[in-house]
């Protein structure tokens, strides 16, 4: 996370931390494992209070950010969602809010009013240009003034959960966007398990849904552009969402190691393990870098954020997941079990790294930009 | 087994021909669950439980139960060789699985080393009938790898013990019937040297079993709490105070695991659950297999999985012959733990985007994310990887121990945390 | 190495590492680092009189073996190769002088004797199915009764040392493979630099080579599985040899942990270096099982000796190179240093890995042959 | 720096701009060996010392030459933010790299933190002119890790000191003009007492300079060997025995190394010499730039390069700022080792077969082995990586220190290997 954050960012983030440990401390989440949404009533809206919500939206839409940087505002959130397990739609409607916000449209407008202030959730789906072995099959036809949907998307983030659904399809033209109610006729929504136990994710099928034309978000054919800048923003909080899980579990393990006592002698006293501790902490120390300079890039719309993005998810994905399970490691048998806290962030960490492009897809991309740049130059 | 000197012993290849006729008329096919050990409900893994019991029931009618252990107790009184041959005929059929560790080794193993002939003629031929399924009393909550720090204490009552205390990770101890417990009977003296082995019969008054629920929601694992439990004196194993005696080489069959000549099972069942087959069924489905990514990882994975193999091999070798280290056994562990971690994670990123979420009928993929997420298991039980690596350094290698502060000190007064103040018994 | 050695291999094991402690221990070596053949007149005679090149040829061409299993008599040899950096043909002379032994023809057999004795080394060159990135460039095409080469192979070891030469070639109709004088006319022996600093490699040049065509090496096109032997027998050689320089370059190391202090305590008593030193025990461990159980499948010609050699390479290649370096960086400066032992091994087992397919050849074909078994199945 | 305070200090933008218009009329491009240093005969090593002597000496006569240093040391008294703009304007072109480490870091840090004035206003200015390239006599034969542990005697004559000993790993000291030189004082008291820092001129009589030649042929590093040598007090460093004072900065000065805000150099320069172009290039000539393995190790050789610049930053940042531990520098260090190892490893693994053996005329690829043979080299020097993971995890994360022998004993009696028995001073 940012090692400098203003009064304001500061005050957010407190408020943030305050309203996670008091509406879905870990206790909680454990009796919300197996509830359809994850989180109770009336927590969604309080978070969409607090700004959650608004921080990519203009405040034109009614929306506004802290810093100027809404997107590394943002990311403070989704760290804080890491540190905790916290449930709830963030990525996917703040991914949907943007959209929203950056077009024009009544309809458009009125769903985005309903998703600033926590009344409705969003999601968005087929999102994922970097899993060039998935490609998304839902295609979109004109069919005189209304558009036709068919075809599946999976995974898809709290589509249980939500009210509106950003639809990225293919059209004849190319990729488009349209943003549908999810209580359209022709819309199945079929719960998928997952690895972690505080989100939910759902398999949906169109069949020839239809929607009017009002519903496009942006052009036709034209949405390849926002379609990529959408993948970046949520990579950027899937990052800082992970950087927040990895802290959590590390300095749970840190005290752990202090507390817990072999052959008479702190675990922390051990050489082998303290190396391990080092070792984590510097990937610790370097996906917080990484994810920061992927917000603040991203944010910025920098010319290296493709880069810093893909970095991010490649060396978070990876190490992330190491550090998680080497806690497990040195936990011994209570890591594995499910009375234990550590779990909640090993699955938060693990299945971060399979959305929005594994860390191999991401490492491909890099290669790409890197041989694309060496034959320019 | 000097009576059985006088015999000739059958040809190995003789008994493997034999062996193979008998296996392919008796052995079916192995069933789903038998090595995952993960069951949905409780009724379907007491019926694979039991299922097992006739396995073996059925290896022991058919003459081939306990093919190392002694003729005196039931067994055959044969030679590695020949429980080798034994195994790879068996290659692809079903065996009890839950019967091979703890039961066979390091239970069966420490009763054969230790055991009075009384406490032998009483269990062994019972275990290898399949009446009985023993457990470890070994591991306590807090006590991580320093099981030679056990707080369970047994206190002498004329000639019974009362055991109290706290046991933990005991393997089907719920549905298990004897186990070996190791408790405290002295804590005036250094850790090592106040510690007893006795015999617990598990479903008794006092001994309360748990169910511990993992990561995958397998709950096979159980803590125990023992309240004023009452054992015969006849069921000590090994002397009084001499608990550590039995309990090296119970760590020693711990470590061998598997690879123990006392163990019945097919070659290559429990070789990383996510070896080669599994890694290029996953790849099929994800349509990954002509990406050269993919192959160069399903190329590791078969990679760790032969070499693992023949490292087995060589160690099943060298160690009885005297040419390894009697502790060459913690190699074995090291790299099977670390081998399995790494196919665990290959399966993984070969599942790529689809790890982490699925349907039910996803077919291999379903599960490869949970594996994933139980992938240190393979590191821990059997002795950690790092106190592999300790054994390797330090009694292979004979660089200087790591200093402890519980040598040469009353157990009651070693350090045991920050916070707490030394227990002594009730 | 193997656990158990007969009496014979045992003798013959002892006056192998008699002579090089002899004629080429390190300090001899390095004084020979920019000798042309790296070895001293009568050091290869000497060690073919001991038998080195007889191990894989019939008693009727006038070799013979100890065991019944030459292959595995001769991974003996290249074991200690290993742990004393030695110099030499060895893997090529092993690998020309058993397909000679394999074939008919008397300009063959003449060639054998003179290998035999020691007063000849050959080469081969072209022999690599496993490197698909890097094809064989030697074409091989008849003209009367006459074979015309034509092509480049590279690296070739000891080509300069060599009187003979097995070339593999491209024939119309296959492999084909032919025996040639090294002073044949057109041919051209470019030295290349290498890492190792006891061997050398070279790169020839086939410009209109004539050669009879009693100079076949088995049928015209038809050498594929020759070829495909023969690059078992090296390979198998190669692990062998660089799993003697581990256990040399472990050893020392461990020595070295025991003697060297720091901080008033001997590095050997740092458990963070206690567990690499028990992690590189155990590759070394592997190192050992997967190569003696790959010498022995290729010996017995058993259905799976093309899979042990594959893990045999693709194992020894990684860990072996990775336990070279942890071997450097416990030694500190001095491990990087020409001063030290220990380069001589970190050499040897790096340009090993490099020859017959690196590891990343070998998973591809391993993949291969666990694909295809699968589909099989 | 109280008397800078009262001027305004420049704008980092109009500084960045002022300086990119010199630079590009002043720096040419980087010359081949500037960054490997290595150079096939001396003479030829030593003509690109002159060079780099002259361009510091362009750098100072063109204002730009300590942009972070006192002024009244001839510095230019700005930010470590005016430093980092003129190094990124400064990027890919030439520059005095045999003088960034360890002349202005840590020699001439250290001399700010601890040098008399007098000793400042002798030797800043003038290695901001280019007329002195330092060294540092710290590391001994045998002594590894423990420079503490300096066996390098220094005994008072007066208002000289005589010394006597050796040192080693002296990148450039055969051709440098001053050290650093630490040694012992006083062998009565414990390890850390006892310890004095002087000045020593490089070339003198008594001061034999040896070359170490490594892997690669290089022959840069050297070993010296005092005899006797005569320092005037006045090169004294610190006061007597408190030398571990100034050695512990000089450690902390030494991990910062291309980092610190003393360096002028250009961005990117050192970032992992293996880094992106080197490894696309490899591939290119390998015909390997399609393949998808290739692709994937690209990805993370680039991956490795990008998170370790943010790290890097992140650091700059958080330690001034007292955001993060002053022993963060410690974490940089490690990553960049690691990072670096696996960069060479991934260099000699995209060009496979071809790494072993080459040609002069190969291109790119013809030094990838013997890179890949040296690439622990990045986990030495500077601090070795096991050192940076005892800092971090005793001095970020507070974990106990590991039991040292040589903790409130006088340092004669230290044990120094299991065959030595103490040396003292001669």
């Amino acid at each position: 996370m940012l090692l400098v954050l203003s009064p304001d960012q500061d005050l957010f983030r407190d408020t943030t931390v305050r309203l996670l440990a008091d509406r879905a401390p870990l206790s909680r989440l454990r009796q919300l494992q197996t509830d359809p949404a994850g989180y109770e009533p009336g927590y969604w809206t309080a978070g969409a209070e607090l700004g959650w919500t608004s921080l990519l939206v203009s405040e034109a839409d009614g929306g506004g950010n802290l810093s100027g940087d809404g997107l590394v505002d943002l990311s403070i959130v989704a760290y804080e969602f890491g540190r905790h397990a916290a449930p709830g739609p963030l990525v996917d409607t703040s991914v949907v809010a943007s959209a929203l916000s950056r077009h024009d449209g009544e309809a458009l407008k009125a769903a985005l009013g309903e998703i600033l202030s926590g009344a409705a959730a969003a999601c968005c789906m087929g999102v994922t240009p970097w899993q060039p072995n998935r490609p998304a099959t839902i295609d979109i036809r004109r069919d005189g003034d209304q558009l036709v949907i068919n075809g599946t998307a999976r995974p898809v983030e709290s589509a249980g959960q939500a009210q509106y659904l950003l639809v990225t399809g293919n059209a004849a033209e190319g990729p488009t966007q349209v943003l549908t109610p999810k209580a359209a006729p022709g819309i199945t929504i079929r719960p998928l398990k997952s690895l972690d136990v505080t989100r939910r994710f759902a398999e949906v099928v169109f069949q020839d849904v239809r929607v009017p034309a009002t519903a496009f978000v942006g052009a036709y054919g034209g949405a390849a552009d926002e379609v990529a800048r959408q993948a970046q923003v949520a990579a950027v909080l899937l990052a800082a969402e992970s950087v927040g899980a990895m802290e959590a579990a590390f300095a749970m393990t840190v005290q752990w190691a202090f507390d817990r006592y072999s052959f008479g002698r702190p675990l922390a006293s051990y050489q082998a393990l303290k190396h391990r501790f080092a070792d984590m902490k510097s990937w610790l120390e370097a996906s917080h870098a990484i994810s920061d300079a992927a917000a603040a890039a991203v944010s910025a719309n920098a010319a290296d954020a493709a880069e810093l993005v893909s970095a991010a998810k490649a060396y978070i994905g990876e190490y992330g997941v190491e550090l998680a399970q080497d806690c497990v490691q040195l936990h011994g048998g209570i890591g594995v079990t499910a009375e234990h806290d550590l779990h909640f962030f090993l699955r938060r960490i693990t299945l971060d790294r399979t959305l929005y492009g594994t860390p191999g897809d991401h490492r491909q991309r890099l290669a790409d930009m890197a041989v694309g740049r060496e034959k320019a130059a | 087994m000097s009576a059985e000197m006088n015999e000739p012993i059958e040809d190995v290849e003789a008994f493997r021909l034999r062996a193979r006729a008998w296996i392919g008329e008796n052995m079916g096919p192995p069933q789903r669950g038998d090595l995952v050990r993960y069951y949905p409900d409780d009724a379907e893994e007491l019926a694979a439980v039991t299922r097992d019991r006739g396995l073996q029931r059925r290896l022991y009618d058919g003459g081939f139960a306990g093919i190392c252990f002694p003729r005196a107790y039931g067994g055959l009184g044969l030679t590695p060789a020949h429980q080798r041959a034994f195994n790879e005929e068996l290659a692809g059929r079903e065996f009890p699985s839950r019967l091979t560790v703890p039961t066979f080794t390091p239970c069966a193993a420490v009763l054969l080393d230790f055991g009075t002939e009384e406490q032998k003629l009483r269990h062994i031929p019972a275990i290898l009938r399949g009446d009985e399924i023993w457990c470890q009393l070994l591991s306590e909550p807090g006590g991580g790898s320093d099981v030679a720090g056990a707080t369970t204490s047994a206190v002498q009552d004329g000639d019974h013990w009362v055991i109290n205390g706290s046991k933990v990770w005991t393997s089907g101890a719920w549905w298990g019937d004897y186990a070996l417990c190791l408790a405290r009977t002295n804590w005036h003296v250094s850790k090592h040297q106040g510690l007893t082995v006795f015999i617990v019969k598990l479903h008794q008054p006092g001994l309360e079993i748990g169910r511990i629920e993992r990561l995958d929601g397998s709950t096979e694992s159980c803590q125990e709490f023992l309240t004023d439990v009452r054992v015969p004196d006849s069921d000590r194993v090994g002397d009084v105070n001499e608990g550590w005696v039995v309990g090296t080489r119970w760590m020693f069959h711990e470590r061998v695991g598997h690879n123990s000549p006392l163990v019945t099972m097919a070659a290559g069942a429990f070789r990383g659950g996510s070896g080669e087959p599994y890694v290029v069924r996953i790849a099929r489905e994800g349509g990954q297999l002509d990406d050269p990514r993919t192959r160069d990882l399903i190329g590791e994975a078969r990679t760790l999985d032969l070499v693992g193999r023949h490292l087995l091999r060589r160690l099943a070798l060298g160690v009885p012959s005297g040419k390894l280290s009697e502790h060459s056994p913690a190699v074995g562990r090291l790299f099977g733990g670390i081998a399995a971690v790494r196919q665990s994670t290959i399966a993984f990123e070969i599942a790529g985007g689809a790890a982490g979420t699925w349907a039910e009928d996803d077919g291999a993929t379903a599960d490869v994310g949970m594996r994933f997420l139980m992938r240190q298991a393979a590191c821990m039980g059997g002795g950690t990887t790092e106190i592999s690596r300790n054994v390797i350094a330090e009694r292979m290698l004979g660089m200087p121990r790591e200093p402890s502060m519980d040598r040469n000190v009353a157990f009651r007064d070693v350090p045991r945390g920050p916070r707490q103040t030394a227990t002594t018994e009730a």
